[in-house]
This record gives structure tokens, C-alpha cells and sequence, in this order.
């Protein structure tokens, strides 16, 4: 269980560099004060290298997206420092290094499917050097299949459709980084399955460095490079899997008895933190 | 006339025909002849209509006495320079099986009457030897009579919609005035600041002109004056306006003292009366004199009708 | 849920009394525009015949009470009095209900914009809500004049409070995951308003439109009541001190009619400007 | 969220000139009743000032707009007076209160057993609201005559529609899978009530009682200016003859007292009641 | 794949007779009418046996909430008869010879645990013939290891807790079917875990029948003996799958291969549909 593949990126990341994408450093975060204080994650040490698909997983409020807005600079750390490509959460964000997709899908109800994917650019770009490297939205729309809905308002897609709204939204900035929280956790697992393996395609395509926060074992062993697994709280890494399975995903990969063996150890590993 | 000076005119209550001279003096231009602008603004129930002259909102407002005496004895800057209504109308009506034929028939009695009237009430119950105590004094008008929630109700003999519904009672009505029963002010006074009447007198003259030729006009037009009032005031009722119309301009506006002294006449001893009156009974200042609610300069300067 | 699903709500099982009623209901459509304004005709008809019924049986006096009858007659007499003098009232509502809704937006804006603006005078503005804006009437005509203008003041107070509201309720409820979407788009707080808080707060803001939209007619009319010689409250009191019950219940209605006008309109704004379904979230 | 969360809300970038309050506030809690008290405070406290030193430097005669001086004058000089009128307003309020809303909750029950009577008086009832009550104070008062009643009437009247429309809305608004639970459960039309419908409506109705409870008292002053001589109504006009600027506004907050700690108490009670998240479904 | 293990009855099932439970003929259900017209469900025939556990899947929409509410007595079915034991379910439902979990747990929130389970002997109990046969509300807590929260409100509990109140709800009244759906759809997968093995626990005891929608093809397989899977809308019976599991199931069979095949095998089925 030692195979990290590193996908040859085809799309828009710059190719080749293994270099770290994002670097985390004793990140500790505590909310609140006194009495109600609550150490949410202490000490986390994890480095996420170009082009790689890291998942997260725990118990329920263990941290996992505590750790994923501190590299969002939704949350500034306690303590400890993120590198992201060497800069700080801020100034990655504001260059738009990264884009993040949540477990909702987060759509303006009032505006159309395209209108939504264009949002990036219709505000915050301010901070942006130049926009040159960023994608048509219909493009964006193509990517996740959803070309033919550009005039759409949100209500009008099922909830599998809304997701890929968000993660179109999520790839027109051309980010370096995609971070994601729980993306398909509001979603039927048929659904589910059918939007992993799309997943899997762009994250193929587009050589982006993925981020992933899930509750699922299998969809964290189906999707990953690697699994990050987080204990109970004050969370810390309490291991970190190598995914052994080919770089070539398939729906049919999902239940071959290599996921479930690997489900298996996770198990074994949450069940020890 | 050349440059014609914009003058306010603030009405003590809704317009209807109480203040038809004035309403006719603006329709038929007569403020004009005498180089006024006059725009004016009429009253209602939720207003102390003195307060637009305070405010300088109007230059000249019709009130009532107990209003001005209020006033003064708060030395507030106001003075009347006039008054249109020779006796105050205000008169207490009751139905006759109650036989109540005077005042002193009023104890134990419900009256029903303005708030603003208790004063009024109480000096009556004095001249006759009784107090407030003695009645129960509730906010009530003509239809609570004839429900026999109130045994007396106080309004003014003009307004012909009270009257009406009690000159149709079968068993007849006794009424008793403030007027006949010892409180003899006037109504429908002409109120400036004392301000206006030292710096604008000519346009206080000018004005008192004009008025007197309105109500004198109004007194020989009645029919067309009712229908100008109407246009005016367009939810009033010719049937309702006319016979109103033709009982103020007999009774009240046109008196034996006009046919002497003129149109709007005022009487200073009936101010001093009355202020000693209210005095009495504590309701304004002992100091105050006639000449604190009253001058008398405009009348003076201004020749006025004299008829009855 | 239709005719198929076992009634849950359990709505019809006692039929009590009203047989005849049962009997007629069953013809109507059993949904729709059509069904609400029947029914409602019919519950709005009975209350007019019992109403007419008492008159009639128990003799009351048409200067206490006017029957049915008598104020479909004042309507019919007085239309041109009611629509001419119906004019001035909408023109001062009209007028108040754009600049209370106008100011109370812009402040409720200034909150948005500046927390700190928002801490010390919201709550004074909820306690200004508290005072019975009828008992200040007089103090706005002595401060304001005789004119349209303290009329349209009053209007206007009376729409503020709610619309302040409710817009201060719809600026800030916008969903915590777009807010934190945009901050992860890095987005100005102008951006934030424009694209997010703006349209969040519609919904709110329309809500507070039409209870305002029936207020400011009230308002109107307690405005005329200080002092006027047009507009439905002068026609009100004047019909209330002549003792012409029938024109006072008519005219009523009127400013009723008003209300419901300005309601409706608002209304189908709101179905014009409001096309998502507020109520979900996506 | 606190302090550690980078400013998504994004409230506080533009320091607009007010550095100095910036200052001060840094100083205050930063959440909680007592910072909403203290920042209300200052932001009242500068509308008094301003108040103030507008009388003060233009001269306004206090029989005009009294300052806020005067009006803390006549405070300390009339509260015997303004006390003992609270009394009957109070008591009008409370009485018009309880049984305006205790009509509105029956009959929106009695909506609820009886969808029929619903669909035909429902409607009726909304129409019915945009008459203006303040219109029909006084053909109360000759219906039920000089005493308390009128006043209660028209408070009671007042509370009505809001209660109605809220407890309509709450009976109704019940989560549909509890009612499926229920259906499942084979419970009658009265154990759907008593077990559901009743606790689904009470953050409704609590929300129009906090509305109503302040309407209430505008309600029974309105009923007091058609006749009464006592209660805060009659002091009002009685010191709008008088001249008495001061006293009129010392009146109109004692109104705005009374309506404030009404609407306190009721808050308490509804803290007391619901004790359970409203907005949570489990 | 025939080996359908009929559990012991151990508790208050009538114990032996592997009797039909529900019966399901020709069942036809139609929505609204005109051009709204939707045809959910097309003649489903399905026998249920008495103490068995089946599980409905099929994709979003296709019918399996419609079957379960006609089963229920919520939906009158368009044409067709449904049985259970040989009543119809008017009068099954008044006889609480079924109880239903749904997949909020739609717990009262003004009431306590407790009260919440003592709903049942609250509600609809005037159709009771005698409630002798119910049990105990605290009896029926312990079975959902809840014991300690009686009086605790629901909005204190996690969402793994509130719907093991919700299943001692249904429970109390000792019902001989218990039909749920999706009962465990909003839950994480780590806590959806345990339930499934708990719900196992209480079936094996209690000799219940039961009918289960999900949408979890592993969920399914892991906990069924039958597995319906159900076709696209106008939905009918695309197949059955008996499951080959041995009967006692721990969390370890989770990430069985034998799982994994036979998921394979229900997603094959299901993209015929
Ligand atoms: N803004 C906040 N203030 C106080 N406590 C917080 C805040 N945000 C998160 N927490 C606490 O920090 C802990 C970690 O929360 P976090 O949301 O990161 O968990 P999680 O692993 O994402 O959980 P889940 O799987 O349920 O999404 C939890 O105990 C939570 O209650
Ligand atoms: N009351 C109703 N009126 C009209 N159509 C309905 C109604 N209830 C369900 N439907 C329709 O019937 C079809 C089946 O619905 P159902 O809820 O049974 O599907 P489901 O398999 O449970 O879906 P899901 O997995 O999303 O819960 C859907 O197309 C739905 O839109
Ligand atoms: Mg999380
Ligand atoms: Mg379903």
C-alpha cells in the first residue's frame, strides 16, 4: 500500500513540479474562551503535494472542516503556520489559488445555472492580477454536463445537478487547489456514485490538487491517493492511508474487494482514535 | 391690487357653515380687493388649531375662548382682535320626559359633554349652586341620548345633524345655553401673536374688511353661499348646511350689538367676566385682564357692517 | 397531497350543522383562485344578510347603525364624492409609502453597511416603534404645516417601522454558507450586498411592503383627520358629525378598497420580482 | 462564530469618521444583553443630545417641541398624575388583550375542526383588517355606550386580526411528517390538536401576542379619545389643549412604557412556554 | 443465493407460522389527473413472510416511499389490494399491526424523550382492543441503548440518537411490521453503521417484520434477506435478490467481499431498470 499515482496533468496546473502544494505546521485551533472553550484540532502536521487527492475523514465534529476553512482562510489557526504554494491562506485566496465546494451546493436561488458559475468573476477579481487564465463558464458547464441547463434557475435541477453546478463554479477559476467539504454528503448514493467517478475524471483532466472532506470510508478509499484519518477531538492525525487501488477508476471499481479490505483498515484506524 | 401679501387663515374646525364668511370672502375674491393671498386651512377634531399660529404656520386662526384664555394664562403670545359669533353657542339638551327645565335640575345627572367643556360645565353647576360632583360628566353626543346613555348632551344649536334627532323626539327636548345660564363669552374669535398685530396691523385690517364683506354678502346669498361652501367642503350636505347657515347668521353673527357696534363686535366686559369666572374656579391666573386675550385696535381702525 | 391521499390533515370527518352548506361546497372546484373567492363570497354574503337581518328585526336606528341596504344606497349616491375625494388620500399613502419604505430601506442599508450605526440606533428604533404614531400626528402638523406634508408624514412613520424591520431581518439572514462563500471568493462588502444580501432581503422587504402598503392608507386618513377639507378621513369625520352612518360605512369601505388595491398591486410585484421560492435552500 | 473567524460578516472594514464611538465600543463586551443595552443607550442618549441642542440653539418655544429637559421636568412633576391615568389604559389594554386574542385563538380552532368555515370566513377576516379600526372607534362607543367596554373593544379588536392570522398560519403550519406520524398512529382530530397542532402554533401565536401586546395599548387610547375622562388617551388631549407640550410628550412615553413592558412580559412568558428550538426540525 | 435464514423468533412476534405478513397484488398508483397525471407505481405484486427483512431500492422518484404509504394506509392505491394479514390496512393501521420510521426521525421537540415514545398509548388508542401486548416506553429505550436519556429533549440528542428514539417509538406498541423509510438516509455513514447492526440486533430479538427502503445498496445487502429492487418510473418489480449473507451479521461483514459482489450484482439489476 505504497503506490502514490501522480496523474499526468493534462489541463491547466502547471505540469511536472511534485513541489508541496499546501503545507500545514502545528495547526491548532481553539474556539471560544473560558469555560465554553473547545479545542477543535491540535498540532496537525500534513503536507498535500501538487496535483495529489487527499480525503479526510473522522467521527462527526472531529475537525475535518475546521482544518479545511483554516486552508480556506475561512478560520485564522490558534496556532501553527499553512503554506499554501509557499504563500499565506490570505493571499492564496485572494489570488484565487483555490476554490472550495460545499456540502450544500451554495447557489444563488435568484440567478440562472450560468450566472452562478460566473459569480468568481463578478466579484473579488479586484485582488486578480490578470483573468487570463481562467475558463469560459459555458466551458465550465461542459465539464460537468451540464451545458444544456445554462438558463436554468438552481430549483429547476435535482440535487446531483446543483453539485455539479458548484464544482463548475469551483473549476472556472482554473484553481490550483480544490477544496471540498462533504460535497456529495446531501446526496442518494446512486447519485453519489455516478458523481465520484465524474469527479475522478476532471481531477484527471485538470491535474488540480484535491482536498477532500467525506464521512464515507468507501468514497475516501474509491477517490483517494491518500486518506487522512483524524481522531476524536482535540483531533490529530491518527494515520495516514495509502490508497492501493489502479489510477484508472471505474463505477465497476466500486465494489471490488480491494475497496472493502481497505474500508476495513480505515475502520480499524477511526476505531483506535 | 399690485403685490398681494400671502396671509394663512387657520379654521377652528372642520369648514362648514360656522365659517362660511370667511370661505365666501376668499371665493368671491374679497381678500384679493384688499391685496391678501389668503389660503385657507381647515381645522379638525385632533388639532389645537391656536398652535399653527404659535407655530407660524398660519398668520390668523378663528378659536375659542376657553382656548385663548388657556393661552394667555400660560403667556403664551396670542391675542384676539375680534370675534365673528356674537354669543357662544354652546347648549345642553335634554329629552323631555327627563324634565330638566334648569340647571339645578342637573344633579345626579349624566352629562355628556367635550372634554374641553368641564370649565364650562362647572361654572354653570356654580351659578346654580351645584359642583362637578354633583353630576357624572362622561364624553357623549346626541345619540347617546336618545340611548339613554346620558341624560343631558351639550352642542351648539347650529349643527342642524344634533338637532334634527332631537326636534324629532316625540316627547319633546328642554335645553339650557351657557349663554342664559350666567357664562356669556363670545365664539369663532380672530387670533393672531401679538407680534403680527403690532408689526402687520393693516394686514389685520385688511383682513377684518374682507371678512366683514364676506359674512355680509353670505348673509344676503344664503343659498349660493351654502352651494360655495359645499364646493369648498365637499361632504357637507346642502339640507344640512342651509338651515345651520340661516340660524348662525340670525342668531349669532348678526345680534343687537352688531346693529350698534358692528360686525364681530367684542365686548371687554364679558371677557373680564368670564376671566374672573374661570379665575374663581382656578382655571386660569387672577391677573390675567381683558387685555391679555383682547385688543381692540383692529376693530377700531376698521369700519364694519352694522345690521341684525 | 390530492384526492387520493387519506386525509391526514383530517379536516371534514365532523360535519356539524351546516349540512346545506356541505351540500353546496361539493359542487365547487376543489382547489384553486376560483374555490377561495367563492367561498369567501359566500362566508362575506352571510355576514351581510345577518347583518341586514339584525337591522331589520331589532328596529336599530339608521344613526347608530346603518343596514346593508342603506350603505349600498350611500355608494351608489356618493360614488363621485368617494373616487374625487379618494384622490388626495392615495396621493398622500402613495407618497408615504415610497419615502417610509425609501428611508427605512436606506437605514436599514446604513446597518448593513456600518455594525456599530446599527447597535445604537436599532434598538432606539424599535422603541420608537412602541409610540402610538396617532398620538403624534398633532405634533407633525405643528411641526410640518397644513399642507399634503404632514399627511404623507404620517404615511411615511407609519410604513417605516415595519419595512426597517423586516429589511434589517433580510440583510443579515442571508445564509451563512453563501456569506462564506463569498468570502472565499474574496468578495467587497459592496459585492456581498449587491449579489447576495440585496436579493435575501426581498423576500423580507416584500413581506413588510404589504403589511405597509394597507398602513400607510390608515396613516393617510389619521393625517387628513388633523386637518383637511379632502380625502377620505375628512369625508370620514364630516360623515361621523353629521350622523350620515350610511356615508360614514361606506366611505370605510372605500378606504378598504384602497387597501386592498395597494395589497394586490404589491402582491403581484412581488410575484414579478421574486421568481426563486425563498423558502429553499440550494 | 468569534473572534478567531476572519470577518466573513464582513462589518467593520470602513471605520467612517466615528473613530472616536469605535473607541469606546472596543471597550464594551462584545456580545451579549449588556453590550445591546449599553450601545442602545449611547445611540438614544446622542438622539436626546441632538434633540437638545436643536431646541437649544434655534431657539424652539417649548410650547412647540419641548426639549428633552422639559420633558424630564414634567416627568418628575406629573408621574402622580401619569401614574394613577396608566391605571384605567392598563387595564383597558390588558382587558382588550385577553379577549381579543382569546376570540382569535378559538376562532382560528374552530378553523382548524372546520375547514369549511375557514374557507368561508378566512378570507372575510383578511378583508376585514385593512378596515382602519381607528375609523370604527366611535361607532363602537355608541353601540356599547360611555363605560370601559368601548375601550376594551377597540383593544380588542386591535389584537384580534394579527392573533388570528398568526394562529390560522401555526395550526396549520405543522410539520406535514408529524401529521403523517399521527395519521400512522390512527389519532383523532382532537389528539392531532392537542398533541401537535397546539405546541406547532404557540411560536406563531407568541409572535402576534409580542405584536398585539403593543397594539393593544395604542388601542385602548384610541378608545379613550372618544370619550373618557381618565386614562392616558384623556391626558393626552387634555394636555394638547392646555399647551402643555412637556406633559403631551411626557404622555406619549409612558404610552411607549406601558407598551415596552408589555411587550417584556409577554417575551418572558413566551421564554418561559416554548422551551424548545421552534425552528429545529427533530 | 437462496439461503433465506428465517430468523428465531425470540420476543412478541407470534412465534412459527411463516404466514404472508403483506400481501401486495397488482397495486397501481396514480397521481393527480389531467396532462399533472403521474403514474408512481404500475402493478407491484410482493409478498412479505412473516419475521422476514426486505429491503426496496430503486432510484430517486421511482415509487418505494408511494409502495411503503400504501402498505401504511397513508395512500389508497389507484387499483390493486394490499393485505396484512389478511386486513386491510385501514384497519391494520388501527390495530397498530405496523409501525412506521421515516427518515426524520419527526420527533415532538416540546417533548421528552420519554414522551415521545409514550406517544403511541397517548394517540389512537381508543381503536385498541387492549393494549396488554404493548411494552414498557423505558423497556423500549433500553432497547435503543437510550435508557439514560428519558428525559432529555430531542434537540439535545445527535441525529444517530434522535432516530433510536424514533425506532423505540415504533417499537412500544410491539408491532408485527415495522415498515421503514430511509431511516437512516440523514445520517453519517460511521453512525449509520452502527444502526444497521443495532436494528439487526432488535429484529433478530424481536421477530419483527420488516420493510426497509434505502437508497444504500450496501445497506441494503448487509442487512436484508431480500432485496426489491425496483425499475424507473412507472415503477414495477425489475427483480428480487436473496441475499447470501450468513445470518448473524457484525460490523466486520461491513467490508465483506461477499458484499461487494452482490452490491455489484443490485447496481447491474438497477441499471436495467
Ligand atoms: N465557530 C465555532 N465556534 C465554536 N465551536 C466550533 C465552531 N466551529 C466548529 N466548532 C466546534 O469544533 C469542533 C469541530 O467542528 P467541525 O465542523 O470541524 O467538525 P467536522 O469534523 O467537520 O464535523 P462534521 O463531520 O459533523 O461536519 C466541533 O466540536 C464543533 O462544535
Ligand atoms: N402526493 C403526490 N402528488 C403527486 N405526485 C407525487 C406525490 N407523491 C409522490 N409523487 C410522485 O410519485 C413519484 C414517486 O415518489 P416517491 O416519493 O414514492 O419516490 P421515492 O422512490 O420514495 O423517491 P426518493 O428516493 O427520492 O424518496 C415521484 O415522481 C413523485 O414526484
Ligand atoms: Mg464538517
Ligand atoms: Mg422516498
Amino acid at each position: 500500500m505504497n503506490r502514490v499515482v501522480q496523474p499526468k496533468p493534462e489541463y491547466w496546473a502547471e505540469a511536472g513540479s511534485a513541489a508541496s502544494a499546501i503545507q500545514l505546521a502545528g495547526i491548532n485551533v481553539t474556539f471560544g474562551s473560558g469555560n465554553k472553550k473547545v479545542e477543535a484540532i491540535a498540532n496537525i502536521d500534513l503536507n498535500v503535494s501538487q496535483g495529489e487527492f487527499v480525503s479526510l475523514i473522522g467521527h462527526s465534529g472531529c475537525g475535518k472542516s475546521t482544518l479545511l476553512r483554516v486552508i480556506a482562510d475561512i478560520i485564522k489557526p490558534t496556532r501553527g503556520s499553512a503554506l499554501i504554494y509557499g504563500e499565506s491562506p490570505d493571499m492564496a485566496r485572494r489570488a484565487r489559488t483555490f476554490s472550495m465546494v460545499f456540502q450544500q451546493s451554495v447557489l444563488m436561488p435568484w440567478s440562472t445555472v450560468l450566472e452562478n458559475v460566473r459569480l468568481p468573476f463578478k466579484v473579488g477579481s479586484r485582488n486578480l492580477q490578470s483573468s487570463s487564465q481562467a475558463m469560459d463558464a459555458v466551458e465550465a458547464l461542459r465539464l460537468v454536463e451540464l451545458d444544456g441547463f445554462a438558463t436554468a434557475k438552481p430549483a429547476e435541477l435535482s440535487g446531483g445537478m446543483r453539485q455539479r453546478v458548484a464544482i463548475a463554479r469551483a473549476l472556472v477559476t482554473k484553481p490550483r487547489i480544490l477544496l471540498m467539504d462533504e460535497p456529495f454528503g446531501a446526496l442518494d448514493e446512486l447519485v453519489r456514485d455516478t458523481l465520484n467517478v465524474e469527479l475522478l475524471k476532471i481531477w484527471r483532466k485538470a491535474g488540480t490538487t484535491i482536498v477532500f472532506v467525506t464521512h464515507s470510508l468507501h468514497e475516501a478509499v474509491f477517490l483517494s491517493q491518500r486518506v487522512v484519518v483524524m481522531s476524536r477531538r482535540p483531533s490529530h492525525i491518527e494515520g495516514i492511508m495509502e490508497v492501493d487501488l489502479p489510477s484508472e477508476r471505474t463505477l465497476d471499481l466500486k465494489d471490488d474487494p480491494r475497496i472493502g479490505a481497505q474500508v476495513a483498515q480505515l475502520r480499524s484506524m477511526l476505531d483506535a482514535g | 391690487s399690485a403685490a398681494s401679501k400671502d396671509v394663512t387663515l387657520q379654521l377652528a374646525w372642520l369648514p362648514n357653515a360656522a365659517s362660511a364668511g370667511e370661505i365666501i370672502a376668499l371665493n368671491k375674491g374679497f381678500f384679493d380687493e384688499v391685496g391678501l393671498n389668503v389660503t385657507i386651512l381647515p381645522g379638525g377634531p385632533s388639532a389645537n388649531t391656536i398652535q399653527e399660529v404659535l407655530s407660524g404656520t398660519a398668520e390668523i386662526a378663528i378659536g375659542y375662548a376657553p382656548q385663548i384664555m388657556y393661552a394667555a394664562d400660560k403667556g403664551l403670545p396670542i391675542i384676539s382682535f375680534g370675534a365673528a359669533f356674537q354669543k357662544a353657542p354652546l347648549t345642553f339638551f335634554s329629552l323631555g320626559e327627563k324634565n330638566i327645565t334648569s340647571v339645578a335640575d342637573w344633579k345626579g345627572m349624566r352629562v355628556g359633554a367635550n372634554q374641553s367643556s368641564a370649565p364650562q360645565i362647572a361654572v354653570l353647576l356654580d351659578n346654580a349652586g351645584l359642583t362637578l360632583d354633583d353630576i357624572t360628566h362622561v364624553q357623549g353626543r346626541v345619540p347617546a341620548l336618545l340611548q339613554d346613555q346620558v341624560d343631558i348632551v351639550a352642542t351648539w344649536p347650529t349643527n342642524v345633524a344634533d338637532i334634527a334627532l332631537i326636534v324629532d323626539h316625540p316627547g319633546g327636548y328642554n335645553a339650557q345655553s351657557i349663554w342664559d345660564n350666567g357664562l356669556q363669552f363670545q365664539s369663532n374669535y380672530y387670533i393672531a401673536l401679538k407680534e403680527t398685530l403690532q408689526n402687520e396691523g393693516d394686514m389685520l385690517n385688511a383682513f377684518m374688511a374682507a371678512v366683514d364683506k364676506g359674512w355680509a354678502w353670505t348673509a344676503d346669498n344664503q343659498a349660493e353661499a351654502v352651494d360655495i361652501l359645499v364646493e369648498f367642503a365637499p361632504a357637507l350636505q346642502v339640507d344640512k348646511e342651509t338651515p345651520s347657515l340661516a340660524v348662525i347668521i340670525e342668531e349669532y353673527i348678526y345680534t343687537d350689538e352688531t346693529l350698534e357696534s358692528g360686525f364681530a363686535n367684542v365686548s371687554r366686559d364679558r371677557w373680564q367676566q368670564t376671566l374672573d369666572r374661570y379665575a374663581a374656579l382656578g382655571e386660569v391666573k387672577d391677573s390675567l385682564t381683558a387685555d391679555d386675550v383682547h385688543d381692540g385696535s383692529v376693530l377700531a381702525a376698521v369700519p364694519r357692517t352694522k345690521r341684525d | 397531497m390530492n384526492q387520493d391521499v387519506v386525509n391526514i390533515a383530517g379536516q371534514s370527518e365532523t360535519a356539524t350543522g351546516v349540512r346545506l352548506v356541505h351540500r353546496i361546497t361539493r359542487l365547487l372546484p376543489d382547489e384553486g383562485p376560483l374555490r377561495v373567492a367563492l367561498m369567501g363570497g359566500i362566508g362575506l354574503s352571510s355576514i351581510v344578510v345577518f347583518w341586514q337581518l339584525v337591522c331589520s328585526v331589532f328596529g336599530i336606528p339608521h344613526y347608530l347603525v346603518p343596514s346593508p341596504i342603506d350603505v349600498v344606497e350611500a355608494i351608489r349616491r356618493d360614488w363621485a364624492l368617494l373616487a374625487s375625494n379618494a384622490v388626495p388620500t392615495i396621493t398622500e399613502a402613495f407618497l408615504g409609502f415610497l419615502i417610509g419604505n425609501f428611508v427605512a430601506i436606506a437605514v436599514a442599508i446604513s446597518f448593513v453597511y456600518n455594525k456599530i450605526i446599527q447597535e445604537m440606533y436599532y434598538p432606539g428604533a424599535i422603541l420608537i416603534k412602541t409610540i402610538p404614531i396617532v398620538a403624534i400626528a398633532p405634533v407633525l402638523k405643528i411641526m410640518l404645516g397644513n399642507g399634503i406634508e404632514p399627511k404623507v408624514a404620517v404615511a411615511a412613520l407609519i410604513c417605516f417601522f415595519p419595512t426597517l424591520v423586516n429589511a434589517v431581518r433580510g440583510f443579515t439572514a442571508v445564509s451563512p454558507n453563501l456569506l462564506e462563500l463569498m468570502h472565499v471568493l474574496s468578495a467587497s462588502k459592496t459585492e456581498v450586498f449587491r449579489y447576495v444580501r440585496l436579493y435575501g432581503a426581498l423576500p423580507y422587504v416584500f413581506s413588510a411592503l404589504k403589511i405597509s402598503v394597507t398602513m400607510c392608507v390608515l396613516g393617510a386618513i389619521v393625517g387628513e383627520w388633523i386637518g383637511a377639507n379632502k380625502g377620505i378621513g375628512y369625508v370620514l369625520i364630516q360623515s361621523m358629525y353629521d350622523f350620515d352612518t350610511p356615508r360614514l360605512f361606506a366611505t370605510i369601505l372605500t378606504a378598504s378598497g384602497i387597501a386592498i388595491a395597494g395589497f394586490a398591486i404589491v402582491s403581484v410585484l412581488e410575484k414579478l420580482v421574486i421568481t426563486w421560492d425563498p423558502g429553499e435552500t440550494v
